[in-house]
């Protein structure tokens, strides 16, 4: 298994390809696409992470030390994001998640997508997947 | 006649560039961009003119006075009230509401009724809310037609004795909806109940006159039209200014203060405690000579022109639904396409320089009713032109193929 | 060094004339004067910035909301605060006062006790008689002493299990007295009361740490300290906050709204209904950056030496009286001349360029208290130089000759 | 006896002497110490004028068609221009009282003193002027 920081230079590595802003989103677009469907029965009020527009249902279960996540948008550009986090830090260990420096997302150029103050509850998102880290550290 | 371009050049955020495009700001109906009048006023006062305004003795103090109170007689005019203590100043249309509804805790008794609809602001709600929970008074709703109006019929079977307020807004931030407000006023004062009108959508876009209208309260704020933000206008007719207590209490809007006793002034004052925000009220007025001098068949003729054009464009993408097609209709279009979220299409509209508002507009009881999670809403203003549209319609097409 | 010249030139107003002789404002009290470099702030928002901030995807939105939040944790820096979001924007002192004031009617049962004092100003009076003839609650007056000090020993002797909130300013805005706030807070937590400190004067003139004062609230106002107008901070702990009911309702304010049921969003926003002053709030920065530049050091430095120097000065005069004699005391003078109503200085006093606020200075009871009409009042600020109190005291000499 | 407009005449002529706002200010004051003191039992709350600094208090009566006024200030500023109003106005028919055009208040330069924001009691002096003047006609 990759460590987050091996993972967070290959998706900067995807990222450089991009020659515009239009490649960069129909990355994201098509990740968003892509990512696995979470399981229907964790679609639900306590899993929903609630930004202002787009809404994110986040599930995490534990296996063997390592945190699994699930995730699910109804916006696809916040799904591909979320699709971002996921690959990066589903099946690590709960310590390395609830340390991990995810400045990536500056690099990629989508912080403004990260913004504390912005539409889209992604800050909410990451915040929750370290809770949940912790939490279900044991 | 109307000169687009000439009325451009005074707004200056009009140039700036968004993403490596020119700008294209569709987001009239959150908060309108600033003449460059306005801008001046500002700074002029603060490097002419700034003092406290009221009680002081110094010339300063007397000139921003004069100008402060210089404003509050061209709003009068400019919405035909009668008196210039009529005209409240607040910092916006939700802080006039909630000095209403504040108000009207203590005017209201338990089973008393309070009427507003289905189409409202959370500004024209919320308050609303809390007044009931306060005063044991009932909220009732006015549902929406499928078409964004208002039901009347509706409207007529929920007045009774106990209606003592009507709440309404002129024209829906969500849908365009223009309400027949007169009709609505007209209806409510039969049963002896006062009507506040929400114009926050309407006052820089339509013609307004408080008499004839004949309404008791109209509220709205400086920033959407124009003017600086921290603005608001309450406008009430004198005997129900009279009738609610004072809202907050402090500076200005006393008569005379002891431990035993404290008196309080007489309108507008008793509505305006504290130092008020003295270079927005004055540069407010700037903003509303633009809008006069302009003239509202201007305006109308504009910006209904600009509505149809991108109504009927819009339309001709496939997939596209408006919600909000009424009759009469202010230059608003919310809409959806199908199979697509509002986020994504104005992030990527964004992206390409457009600057459109998605999500629930603080209406989500409309979301509600159409069973939506939001819309992308496109609102026009008096700056916008036919160019837009046509890059707007364009990046939204290019939005929505790389969506699909 | 400090350079007082270099200071003055960042503030257009102080080049103007008044009356056909150079400007000395010393009613600072009421508003101070505006730097240059808010002023370009609130122009540049308006021209390169200007949206409504929260909620909207596009650029503009989040550029206008990135700069909103900045300044609140700047401020929240500045005042030494522990969270951001004990950190809300008003319209001011009064409208923060008067937000806490309307939430306790719903936290005080009747009988209990609000303790505040002789010296406040209307804004720290009214809204807790409000509160108390709404709530049943009663207000209890710590009494002055003649020097303009309160009596600490009498505050005791009010405090008991009934005292839930007290309520005073940290600095007197009509004796200048500085209140030994960090003492007073102490006590009042001993019985568990709550504090609220009203900053008005003191924000621009002494260095705040709200975790070490450990006050329960704080607020102050942007115009008094070189901002913008319209806007003021209400400081408060997370817990206090959290337990006060919203105050207005309305966008922003609010995290789900049905007609079944609407429930709030967390702090700060609960607090932010409707549209704020975007443009204020974005420029208060410019000035708290500036204060912070300065430092408290500097600043207190500067204010003391002018205070002391007007105060020896004025005293020459024969008649006058100085009102505020406490032994910390901020740079305040109110004063009166044997015979002669302060009015009439005021006037002849303006003729001279001289600007100085008269009257009860919105603090009746300290007026009764003294048995007087008013008082003249000289409010220092970092920019007075020690030649304009010469001028002004060559103006009240000239003023008293040709009043006697 | 004069009309209210010779003697608005005549007052603006004594204005024109003046070279410098000190003389001018000065007459006022001088006006203000020679007014003849109301009557102390008309010094009541009722015949009270609250400008937010200056009292005044204002004192009317009838006398065979012409109203009487006499008047008292705490600021002599302020007394000053209640003299000049007085001396205007007192002893003229209610008629006259009620329509005469004080504009000669702008042309003495004291335009500042009558704003209607301004702190002085003036502007409701006047108003209050007529309505006793209407009040006292039959
Ligand atoms: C219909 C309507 N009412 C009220 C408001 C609230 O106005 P403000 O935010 O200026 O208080 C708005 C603005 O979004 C609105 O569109
Ligand atoms: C001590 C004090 N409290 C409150 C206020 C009210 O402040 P604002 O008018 O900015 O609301 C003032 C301003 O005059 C003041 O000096």
């Amino acid at each position: 298994m990759q460590t987050i920081e091996e993972i967070q230079e290959e998706i900067l590595e995807d990222f450089d390809m991009f020659e515009d802003w239009i490649q960069k989103y129909e990355y994201l677009i098509d990740l968003g696409k892509d990512l696995p469907a979470i399981d229907e029965k964790y679609k639900i009020e306590e899993n929903l992470i609630k930004g202002c527009q787009s809404r994110v249902w986040l599930h995490a279960e534990e296996n063997s030390g390592n945190i699994i996540f699930s995730a699910d948008s109804d916006a696809i550009m916040t799904k591909g994001i979320v699709a971002l986090l996921i690959r990066l830090l589903s099946g690590q260990s709960a310590n390395d998640i609830a340390h991990a420096d995810l400045d990536f997302i500056n690099k990629i150029g989508l912080k403004e997508q990260l913004s504390a103050t912005r539409a889209n509850g992604l800050l909410s998102m990451i915040k929750q997947m370290k809770l949940y880290a912790i939490a279900l550290d044991k | 006649m109307f000169e687009v371009d000439k009325i451009r050049e005074r707004f200056p955020i009009l140039k700036r560039e968004v993403n490596g495009r020119d700008l294209v700001y569709f987001d009239n109906g959150a908060s309108t961009q600033k003449l460059q009048s306005v801008i001046d006023t500002v700074s002029n006062y603060y490097k002419e003119e700034n003092s406290n305004v009221h009680r002081g003795v110094h010339f300063l103090s007397g000139l921003a006075t004069d100008k402060f109170e210089e404003t509050r007689e061209v709003i009068r005019e400019f919405i035909g009230a009668e008196h210039t203590h009529e005209i409240i100043f607040t910092k916006g249309t939700t802080d006039s509401i909630n000095l209403v509804a504040s108000g009207f805790r203590s005017l209201l008794n338990k089973g008393d009724e309070i009427i507003i609809s289905e189409l409202e602001h959370h500004s024209n709600i919320v308050p609303w809310q809390m007044c009931c929970e306060y005063s044991g008074a009932v909220l009732k709703i006015i549902p929406l037609k499928d078409n964004g109006e208002l039901e009347v019929n509706k409207f007529e079977s929920l007045l009774s004795k106990k209606t003592k307020l009507v709440a309404l807004s002129h024209i829906s931030n969500s849908l365009g909806t223009i309400n027949p407000i007169k009709e609505f006023i007209e209806k409510a004062h039969k049963i002896g109940a006062r009507v506040l009108i929400d114009g926050a959508q309407a006052a820089s876009h339509i013609s307004l006159n408080m008499q004839e209208l004949d309404v008791d309260m109209y509220c709205f704020s400086a920033h959407k039209m124009y003017g600086p933000t921290g603005v608001g206008v309450l406008y009430g007719k004198e005997d129900i200014l009279n009738e609610i207590p004072p809202y907050q209490g402090g500076g200005e809007m006393i008569k005379d203060v002891s431990f035993k006793k404290t008196t309080y002034a007489c309108l507008p004052h008793k509505f305006e405690a504290g130092t008020p925000n003295i270079a927005g009220v004055i540069a407010f007025k700037s903003a509303i000579e633009f809008i006069s001098d302009l003239g509202f068949n201007t305006i109308a003729e504009h910006e209904n022109y600009l509505l149809e054009y991108a109504t009927q464009e819009i339309l001709k993408i496939e997939g596209v639904k408006i919600y909000g097609t009424s009759e009469k209709k202010s230059g608003i279009i919310s809409f959806n396409i199908e199979g697509i979220h509002p986020y994504d299409i104005g992030v990527l509209l964004d992206k390409m320089g457009v600057a459109i508002r998605t999500g629930h507009h603080c209406t989500q009881p409309i979301m509600e009713r159409f069973n939506i999670p939001g819309t992308a809403r496109i609102s026009l203003a008096i700056y916008n032109t036919k160019e837009e549209i046509d890059v707007c319609i364009e990046s939204i097409k290019k939005a929505k193929q790389m969506l699909s």
